[in-house]
């Protein structure tokens, strides 16, 4: 009994967490070598007329306090490391988006010296958005996906957490 | 079974939950209302809830080189600080739970523990940001604190008590907004400097120190200071309304109230740009504390003269 | 003052270390000058409030050697001995806006060991100008106040300037 | 002891900072609040595109170039096309060059809101903010419908423009010309009358003209400090000689100067723009390019909304440039910030730093 209690209990927590999570991404905005075109139109996503915080989502300043990292640019030189110390000082779970044609593959800046590379070369990318740059409300139909996507995957946790409960219900 | 009750009384109502539930919706009407007056639409009204709810279920990273103890311990204090304060004032224009001569001061002294606590929090890690804010935030405190203290001081004398159920009986006959209009705008403003709203800050300006003295929080310290903050704004706008605008006897009374005096400071919050820390201590000394000194010797030589 | 009558003066102001003078352009003028007499030109174009320093950069002439046979200043640096005898030269240009009116100091330089007093005693804003082009050509500028690299990483390996014409990026 | 109060505080402001947009990484040192010292390290945003634009063919550098950076990309696209035209003996017909200075002027127009937002956000004003970029906006809108595009507009092609205007797309513009022009007033009542501004601009960074000069200033924060330089009035290109703008100078030379010049530059932007609008000449938009450029030098100077932007060009006679130099104003302006930090707050810094407007993709390439 108690351990159905428990999977229940799991269950909803698992549920609630995944609510939380999906309705309040925190962002924080990286430019790893960008042409400032996807860093201008990401902070106009914050403006009144695209204004990201209906969907929650508020730029931080302290990779701490951020759930996804925004990444614009291809990768340079100086950059890579602070990218990834970025990266690793966000707390789990966390999430990236790759905004931009060189932030997805170096775009026309492909074959430069001071290029390394692009993002998911150094971190791990959960959502890309193409244009150069994505238009605002791009970015912000790729953001919503990227939490539709997370919507999806803890509904998947939630039921199988339903699933054992019911196996060890029988 | 008295200490179930008591249990009880802390945790569910008047304070625990409930008035946790009231700072999150209190925040939520501020970042509304400041949204609205900066031209957007703003967040939707479970916005709070759930950042507080992510945050805890988030993984809190400890950084290098910091005192564990003290990482961990400062955020409950301050949450627990500010929840205890919440005991004796009349939140919902309901009776405090908890009342006796002087609770006034031990209400106040509360309230700044959540202060005192992020400064020693951002003193405790080593991050520079942290400690620049940290330096600033305790810098700020001892520049609001004193005409803070004046302002809920002036009140205090015209009613002859240190208890605020007694404060707030007087003042339902006497509105005192009229009578020390200084007073109430100092505390008003006394009050955005506790919460570091907009003009006051500095101690977390984010373009110049990232997020001040919580840079390095994450996770479940960080909610529980944001909890604090939320918890604290509902109980300074109480005491404010309770002491100025006529008392606090009801529930209906209590949210005409306290939401007017959001609407003031959520305007006042979009209005002004960022003060610079010296700028905000001169404020307060120069202009602040020695207004509310001049009200509150007028205030008790008009005392002396009527008694 | 016209275009032409601002040219003129500075030209007349150069006069003294000229070793050679064109006009590319109708608005401008290249004067060929030594290296070891760059800060007494810049000196007195400053001096006499000459326009204003608009950029520094340089041209590697890497198998562009035979263009310089009849060039004095080329047959000066190789008489110096400084020079292997395949080497092409870098040329350093330091152009000076007056209006409409620019005039560019033009020095060649040794391929190897190539040095350049620095003008940052005179114009302190040369400073990221000088250490672009040290960086990037492999120029010394000797004692310019900071020689620290200004846009290449720190652990970039010595000897490689990326704007020489025999670098290639990807095989670094 | 002595030593550990000695050693020097330093705050560190990038390469990722909210007050920094792009990558920059500037060091503070700083005693209590007060800034002692500050350098400054560049080369986050380095990708080599000079050297890149050796290795790709004249066609292909245009949008190589436009992509320095996106808040000016027309002026990058701008200085290349009027250099590479110059070697190639080619002149734009007076429709296309008419058609650049009107982009560059709506260009300029939305840099410098793009600017005030993001300086007001420095200053913790976000309200202004706010409404700076909401009514950049309708700047953007102007140009998207003019370009096809919100940021890299892509305007220029060798030897003339792409975009053309009729009269309705000209009514359009006009509209939102206006209706910026009367928001912009309000912004420069707010700039010289808001006091908690004004505490955070004026005095703020101050340099005299004669330092303004030494540090080698450039663009609207030398002219905040009476420098009179302006290459669209010393050296008039595009069309500039037919539809000639006055020199915005301020002799204060303060950050609220800064503001100042900038706000009053928008009026003869818009006044330019609509000039342009009512007169514009007929004809081609495009004259014949060769594939191949003349051997040949030159230099190219434009004023950016940040300042002169000089490119130096060198063609080898084939269809790649030898050497492209491009020395942005950003590049200049550093000083400002290196040159005036001691002795102030450091609360000031993240204004001083915007009050320069600084471009760290213009700068490193």
């Amino acid at each position: 009994m108690a351990t159905i209690l428990g999977k229940k209990w799991d269950e909803a927590l698992e549920q609630v967490k995944t609510w939380a999570r999906v309705n309040s991404p925190w962002a924080i905005h990286f430019n790893s070598g960008s042409c400032n075109g996807c860093d201008i139109e990401i902070l106009a996503t914050v403006t009144p007329r695209y204004d990201l915080e209906r969907f929650g989502v508020k730029l931080q300043g302290s990779p701490r306090h951020a759930d996804i990292l925004i990444c614009t640019g291809p990768v340079t030189l100086q950059a890579r490391d602070r990218l990834k110390r970025v990266y690793e000082q966000m707390p789990e779970p966390k999430f990236v988006v790759a905004v931009g044609s060189c932030a997805i593959s170096g775009g026309v800046f492909q074959g430069c010296y001071g290029v390394v590379g692009h993002i998911d070369q150094v971190i791990p990318v959960d959502a890309y958005i193409p244009g150069c740059p994505p238009r605002p409300e791009a970015i912000i139909d790729g953001l919503v996906k990227l939490l539709g996507s997370l919507q999806a995957k803890g509904e998947a946790t939630a039921g199988e957490a339903r699933h054992d409960s019911a196996t060890a219900h029988s | 079974m008295d200490i179930v009750k008591d249990i009880l009384a802390i945790l569910i109502f008047p304070a625990g939950l409930a008035v946790m539930a009231g700072g999150l919706a209190y925040e939520w009407i501020d970042r509304k209302l400041v949204a609205q007056l900066q031209n957007r639409i703003g967040p939707r009204w479970f916005q709070p809830a759930a950042d507080i709810v992510k945050l805890l279920a988030k993984e809190e990273v400890l950084p290098e080189g910091v005192d564990s103890r003290l990482f961990y311990g400062l955020p409950v204090v301050a949450l627990a600080g500010v929840l205890t304060a919440a005991l004796y004032v009349p939140l919902f224009g309901l009776a405090p739970a908890h009342s006796f001569s002087g609770d006034l001061i031990v209400a106040i002294y509360l309230l700044s523990m959540l202060t005192l606590c992020s400064g020693l929090a951002g003193a405790n890690t080593n991050d520079r940001f942290s400690l620049i804010g940290a330096t600033r935030t305790l810098t700020q405190l001892f520049s609001y604190e004193a005409p803070f203290l004046l302002t809920l001081l002036g009140p205090a004398i015209v009613a002859g008590s240190w208890q605020i159920s007694e404060i707030n009986a007087y003042a339902g006959g006497h509105w005192l907004l009229f009578t020390q209009p200084v007073g109430f705008v100092v505390a008003l403003i006394g009050l955005m400097g506790k919460l570091e709203l907009p003009p006051f800050d500095a101690p977390e300006a984010e373009t110049e120190i990232v997020a001040g003295a919580m840079t390095e929080y994450s996770g479940r310290g960080w909610a529980l200071f944001r909890l604090g903050k939320n918890v604290e704004l509902i109980i300074g706008l109480t005491l404010i309304a309770a002491f100025y605008l006529g008392g606090l006897s009801d529930p209906l009374g209590f949210l005409l109230k306290t939401l007017a005096l959001l609407l003031a400071v959520a305007g006042l919050q979009a209005l002004f740009a960022r003060l610079r820390i010296d700028q905000t201590v001169g404020l307060w000394w120069r202009a602040g504390a020695l207004l509310v000194l001049a009200q509150l010797l007028a205030t008790i030589v008009l005392k002396g003269m009527t008694a | 003052m016209s275009t032409e009558a601002t040219l003129q003066t500075a030209q007349a102001l150069l006069a003294p270390w000229t070793k050679g003078a064109r006009a590319p352009e109708p608005d401008r003028l290249d004067v060929l000058i030594d290296a070891a007499d760059l800060t007494a030109a810049v000196q007195t174009l400053h001096d006499a409030r000459w326009g204003y320093l608009a950029a520094i950069t340089a041209l590697d002439y890497l198998g562009k050697t035979a263009s310089f046979a009849q060039d004095a200043r080329w047959q000066a640096l190789m008489a110096s001995g400084r020079v292997p005898a395949d080497g092409a030269p870098l040329e350093a240009l330091y152009f000076f806006a007056a209006g409409r009116a620019i005039v560019t100091l033009r020095m060649l330089l040794p391929r190897e060991g190539a040095a350049i007093a620095s003008i940052c005693g005179i114009l302190p804003s040369a400073s990221f100008f000088e250490r672009e082009l040290s960086e990037m050509f492999g120029i010394t500028v000797t004692e310019t106040p900071d020689p620290n690299h200004l846009f290449l990483p720190e652990n970039w390996p010595a000897g490689v300037h990326p704007l020489r014409k025999d670098f290639a990026p990807g095989r670094q | 002891m002595e030593n550990e109060t000695r050693e020097k505080f330093i705050i560190p402001i990038g390469p990722q900072h909210p007050a920094l947009k792009e990558p920059g990484h500037f060091e503070f040192s700083v005693d209590g609040e007060t800034v002692t010292g500050a350098t400054v390290r560049l080369g986050y945003v380095h990708r080599g595109i000079e050297k890149a634009a050796e290795e790709r063919n004249w066609v292909q550098d245009l949008y190589l170039l436009e992509r320095i950076c996106g808040i000016c990309s027309h002026a990058h696209a701008l200085a290349y096309s009027l250099g590479v035209e110059k070697l190639a003996g080619v002149t734009a017909p007076p429709r296309a060059q008419a058609i650049r200075q009107l982009v560059a002027e709506l260009e300029r127009v939305h840099s410098h809101l793009l600017w005030l937002g993001v300086s007001a956000h420095e200053a913790g004003f976000d309200t202004l903010f706010m409404f700076s970029w909401r009514d950049r906006e309708t700047i953007m809108d102007v140009l998207e419908g003019l370009t096809g595009n919100r940021v890299n507009y892509s305007v220029n092609v060798l030897g003339g423009v792409k975009a053309d205007i009729d009269d309705a797309r000209a009514d359009a513009i006009r509209r939102g010309i206006d209706f910026l022009e009367e928001r912009t007033q309000h912004y420069l009542k707010i700039a010289t009358s808001d006091e908690t501004f004004l505490r955070r601009t004026r005095g703020v960074g101050y340099t005299s003209r004669e330092q303004a000069e030494e540090l080698g200033l450039v663009g609207p924060t030398a002219r905040a400090a009476n420098v009179a330089r302006d290459v669209r009035v010393d050296v008039p290109y595009a069309a500039y000689t037919d539809f000639p703008v006055q020199m915005t100078l301020d002799t204060r030379g303060d950050l609220e100067a800064r503001f100042v010049v900038r706000i009053r530059e928008l009026f003869e932007s818009y006044r330019v723009v609509r000039q342009i609008l009512d007169r514009l000449p007929a004809g081609e938009l495009t004259a014949r390019m060769p594939r191949r450029i003349k051997e040949g030098e030159t230099v190219s100077r434009i004023e950016a909304p940040r300042g002169e932007l000089f490119y130096f060009i060198k063609s080898n006679g084939s269809d790649k440039p030898e050497r492209i130099k491009v020395r942005t104003p950003s590049i200049c302006n550093f000083a400002v910030v290196t040159g005036t930090a001691k002795g102030h707050q450091l609360a000031d810094m993240p204004m001083i730093l915007a009050g320069m407007d600084p471009c760290f993709s213009c700068n490193d390439r």
